[in-house]
């Protein structure tokens, strides 16, 4: 039970990775790689829980309250945001595949051999 | 652990089954929408509101915005017999 | 030192600058400013190394330098001497883009040249880092940067997916490293290279823990590396990308990964695993191993010039990480100074591939059969760049290839110099083979073993100056060939290598703002089996490539029993990103196995 | 390489991957027992020193805020990949696009709406240093306004809002004025990105020092790549959705 959540980002991150791996269409795929990264977020943030403990935002509560970790909180926002950049190019990139090949089904596609 | 945790888990553990699952990328959309939420109930529960406002405007706005954009683009030229 | 953040800071600056205000004005004032930024920067980090020499040169962030012995709660650089030699030769290689793509491309040339810059600048900052988080930013910035420069006009007869596939399989390593960054960080609650790295040595436990997190985060960074089986997106990027990306993307970008795989292991985790060097070292030279070989095979089979020089550029990166593997200072500054002549001459040869795409609109090799005849300066940069790869005595890639075979041998590994002199001579035959083709009309316009190649369209022009990229081509071939003729660049690097393998020592700068013990000196000595292997591989070289021009002569069972060996390789690299991530994850389940099952038994 | 191949290489990979990483997280500490030290370091440290009741936003612009410079400058770069893929498949001219919509009530609620959204957002930015929120949350949203004027107002009206061409110096104007600050700090003799104004009041709007200039950058920046992104996605889509006149 203690470590139901760290299984819970390495199920999303192997998922993720099934669909990568057996997807048909380059938007599918993307969605996919976005899956896999959703399980870093959720590995990040499980590590710094504290049971019992609050939000690490002072407004109403005292100093001394016992809080989660800040830090994993603020590279989780970091990795969101990369996460949606690099989703954002992946698109772009799928939709410039698609103009060029007219599909977007990578085995339709793979011209580049050897 | 707390209840409402193991039950945001659960719908997250799903939610990513089912966008893996939905081969048709407009139901895909739909659901990664759906998983996004999830994730901002989990990142609520886990005491993290900072993060789980980025992840609710990344799911509510930024991702459907974009994924609608590529998907119309691609189903707009498909119906007009590609290029 | 308050230059340390300028080296990065100025060029992204400039790079936003540019975005800002390139749309109205004209290409020459953004290439200038490209230019002068990167000469900045150039003669910034050229302090940074002289400075270097003795020290270790920490820098904390938004002003969070801790106290010694106190917790760092910024984020800090450590700028050591390979470091900042890296940093250099980035600059160095972006200038030599920047002005080779002077006024060559025409739509939205400012933003190629904006996010030129931010990619140099991403990789400048990932080798100086001395935080863990930070380097992972750095990483995907510099990751970013490369997948839409690798797409950046391409048109539909070049294979688009290259771009595609090269993204995919980079943000997978990225997320693996990330992953093992979280793993560390639960572990240790630190995220400082130094304070990582001091406090698994004194937590003492090698567990599954340390075990994942290091096969994670050094598989995640070897997808960078394009080591077998991570190696697929490299030949389909480099096929992609313009001529001068690829300078970047085989001079430096592969050898990020090998440096971050060699950065985490001296800082991280060479304190706590130092027991199991020796398992560590057999899993890094096996993969090292496979991916020379196979580099050299491959680059045997392309007729696409940028392909070719892309199967080289793996081959070259499998021997760097057999450098590494050795797990010894004085094999890494053999990889130090390899990676150095490496990244000139192979950048010769991409930038004579693009005078040629640019020349004829073709970079096929049976296709361009005698015509580079009319390019004689570019066929000089061609075979002195080849010459540089083919490691004669005293030049070229001779140090680094000198270094890591003597110490290999000393070691026991007796095998190592074989590898490499194989490697060596299959990939630069295959170079030698191409130019004899295309610059002196040499043997058959056929050959059998070629593989078939979608063509690529040429890059749009504006008013390029042919003259002047061949320039650029040949001064850096010949600065390839020179650098193996200086031997103090050998020894310096070994020197630094002994700093940079130092954990203790690095600790002690960073956290408690010691001084740094100095290096011991080193002199250069010309051992003769290194001259021989050199010979050797010389030799070598151009005798097969000289031979493979005409393999069209061959007799027929030969060839045939050459081309069946060579289908199931053609076979496996598909271009179909699915194919590419399972065998992303194959080999990080492989790898990260024998990693995890040599540190702490079976699971 | 045929599917069931691939498939073969796949799965077997994944047991190894999967064992792994069981076997790494399984040896973490039991969740809800997170040992620190830095988080709590950061969290005891952040009142005292940066008069700042939010520790997370904190650590984004003040004791880490040089990753989060890394991370406008990925979001700059991505911006603009977006629009350098995507313009170069589209015909620069757009302007005998036809309109879509024509009613002029939905018009008025898309404004209102975008009006609403505009504040909202600045309220999130503006407090980042006291609740959850801050320049990228707030910047999302900011874009969200434009997007809101382009779905009801349409293509013109969005044009002259925010077409790529506003939405593009506005991005690059965030992350380079990220970097300046740092560079500022540096030029008046600090650490490069250290806060040099003052702290302020703990709870208060202008807490927060000079890691509230890099906030409103920071929101600036990705408001500004997220509008590009949007405008350059929807402009696809209008191009293909209405055709053009007389073709």
């Amino acid at each position: 039970m203690t470590i139901l959540p760290y299984l819970l980002a390495v199920w999303i991150f192997l998922v993720g990775l099934v669909g990568i791996v057996t997807s048909r269409n380059l938007i599918h795929l993307t969605v996919c790689v976005s899956i896999c990264q959703s399980a870093t977020y959720i590995l990040l943030l499980a590590i710094g829980y504290k049971s019992h403990g609050t939000a690490p935002v002072f407004a109403d509560i005292p100093t001394s309250r016992k809080v989660v970790d800040p830090v994993v909180q603020s590279l989780t926002l970091t990795d969101i945001v990369v996460a949606v950049a690099v989703s954002a190019l992946l698109l772009a990139l799928a939709l410039k595949v698609f103009e060029a090949e007219g599909s977007l089904d990578p085995a339709e596609i793979a011209e580049l051999k050897g | 652990m707390e209840p409402l945790q193991i039950v945001a888990m659960l719908y997250v553990a799903l939610g990513a089954l089912c966008v893996v699952l939905a081969r048709d990328v407009v139901r895909q959309a739909l659901v990664f929408s759906l998983y996004g939420f999830s994730l901002v109930v989990l990142f609520v529960v886990f005491q993290a509101p900072d993060v789980a406002l980025s992840a609710l405007v990344v799911s509510g706005i930024a991702y459907p915005l974009v994924l609608v954009g590529a998907i119309a683009r691609c189903h707009g030229q498909r119906k007009g017999g590609g290029k | 030192m308050t230059i340390v953040p300028i080296v990065v800071a100025a060029p992204l600056l400039t790079a936003a600058l540019i975005a800002l205000a390139g749309k109205w004005l004209p290409h020459v004032v953004a290439d200038a400013a490209g230019l002068a930024v990167t000469g900045l920067s150039l003669a910034l980090a050229s302090v940074l190394l002289a400075r270097t020499s003795a020290r270790l040169i920490t820098y904390w962030f938004g002003g969070w330098r801790p106290r010694a012995g106190s917790f760092p709660v910024g984020i800090g650089w450590a700028v050591d001497r390979l470091g900042a030699g890296f940093a250099l030769l980035v600059t160095c290689l972006l200038f030599a883009a920047l002005a080779y793509s002077w006024r060559t491309m025409t739509e939205e040339h400012y933003l190629f040249v904006a996010l030129l810059i931010v990619f140099g600048a991403a990789m400048a900052g990932f080798v100086l880092s001395g935080d863990i988080f930070n380097m992972f930013v750095f990483f995907e910035l510099m990751s970013v940067a490369a997948f839409v420069l690798t797409a950046y006009q391409a048109e539909e007869a070049s294979p688009l997916q290259g771009a595609f596939n090269f993204a995919v399989s980079n943000t997978l390593g990225a997320f693996l490293v990330l992953t093992g960054i979280a793993l560390l960080y639960g572990r240790t609650g630190r995220l400082n290279l130094a304070a990582i790295g001091q406090t698994l040595t004194n937590q003492g436990r090698h567990d599954g823990l340390v075990a994942a997190a290091f096969a994670l985060i050094t598989c995640g960074f070897l997808v960078k590396a394009a080591l077998v089986p991570f190696h697929f997106w490299l030949a389909d990027a480099h096929a992609t990308a313009p001529a001068p990306v690829c300078v970047l993307f085989s001079g430096v970008m592969v050898e990020v990964g090998i440096f971050a795989v060699a950065r985490i292991y001296w800082t991280v985790f060479d304190g706590v695993l130092g027991e199991f060097q020796s398992p560590i070292r057999d899993v890094l030279l096996g993969v090292g191993v496979v991916t020379a070989v196979l580099g050299a095979v491959m680059a045997g089979a392309q007729r696409h010039l940028k392909r070719l020089l892309a199967y080289s550029t793996i081959a070259h990166a499998g021997c760097f990480m057999i450098g590494v593997a050795l797990l010894t200072p004085d094999a890494l500054g053999g990889v130090a100074a390899y990676i150095v002549a490496h990244a000139f001459a192979k950048g010769a040869l991409f930038l004579c591939g693009g005078v040629l795409l640019t020349r004829f609109g073709e970079v096929d090799e049976l296709l361009l059969h005698g015509s580079g005849r009319a390019l004689p300066v570019s066929a000089i940069a061609w075979f002195a760049g080849a010459l540089a790869l083919a490691s004669p005595p005293l030049l070229g890639t001779f140090t680094g290839h000198a270094l890591i075979d003597d110490t290999a041998s000393t070691m026991g590994y007796w095998w190592v110099p074989v590898v490499l002199a194989f490697a060596t001579i299959g990939s630069t035959a295959a170079i030698v083979r191409a130019g004899l083709r295309v610059y002196a009309g040499a043997g058959d316009p056929d050959d059998p073993l070629l593989a078939d190649e979608p063509g690529e369209a040429p890059p749009p022009q504006e008013r390029a100056s042919l003259g002047l990229m061949q320039a650029i081509a040949l001064v850096l071939a010949l600065a390839g060939l020179g650098v193996g003729a200086w031997t103090g660049l050998a020894t310096r690097a070994v020197e630094a290598a002994h700093t940079f393998t130092d954990r203790i020592s690095y600790a002690a700068v960073v956290l408690d703002h010691r001084a740094l013990p100095p290096p011991p000196p080193e002199t250069w000595h010309t051992t003769a089996a290194s001259v021989a292997w050199a010979v050797v591989t010389l030799v070598g070289s151009a005798a097969v490539g000289a031979a493979s021009v005409y393999r069209n002569r061959f007799p027929e069972p030969l060839t045939r029993a050459l081309g069946a060996a060579l289908a199931p390789l053609h076979a496996v690299h598909s271009g179909n990103i699915g194919d590419y991530v399972a065998w992303l994850v194959l080999g990080t389940g492989i790898v990260g196995g024998l990693l995890a099952v040599s540190v702490h038994g079976v699971l | 390489m045929t599917t069931r191949v691939r498939l073969a290489i796949f799965s077997s990979g994944l047991v190894l991957v999967a064992a792994l990483l069981v076997d790494g997280v399984s040896n973490l500490p039991p969740f809800g027992r997170y040992a620190g030290p830095y988080g709590d370091i950061v969290a005891r440290l952040v009142e005292p020193q940066r008069h700042m009741a939010n520790a997370v936003t904190a650590v984004v612009f003040d004791y880490r805020g040089f990753d989060t410079m890394g991370e406008e400058l990925i979001l700059f770069a991505a911006a603009s990949a977006v629009a350098l893929l995507l313009r170069e498949m589209r015909d620069h001219d757009t302007s005998d696009l036809v309109e879509g919509i024509r009613s002029d009530a939905l018009r008025g609620v898309g404004a209102l709406a975008a009006i609403v959204t505009f504040v909202l957002a600045l309220q999130v930015v503006a407090h980042g240093f006291i609740t959850p929120g801050g320049g990228f949350q707030g910047g999302v949203v900011l874009s969200a306004a434009f997007a809101l004027v382009f779905l009801t107002n349409e293509y013109r009206a969005y044009n002259r809002l925010a077409s790529s061409s506003f939405a593009e110096p506005v991005e690059a104007l965030g992350a380079g004025g990220y970097v300046f600050l740092g560079l500022l700090a540096l030029a008046l003799g600090f650490g490069f990105l250290e806060n040099f104004l003052p702290f302020g009041v703990t709870g208060r709007l202008r807490s927060g020092g000079s890691a509230a200039i890099v906030n409103w950058s920071s929101a600036l920046a990705v408001s500004g790549g997220f509008a590009l992104i949007f405008s350059e996605y929807l402009q696809e889509n209008v191009a293909v959705r209405h055709g053009r006149v007389g073709k």
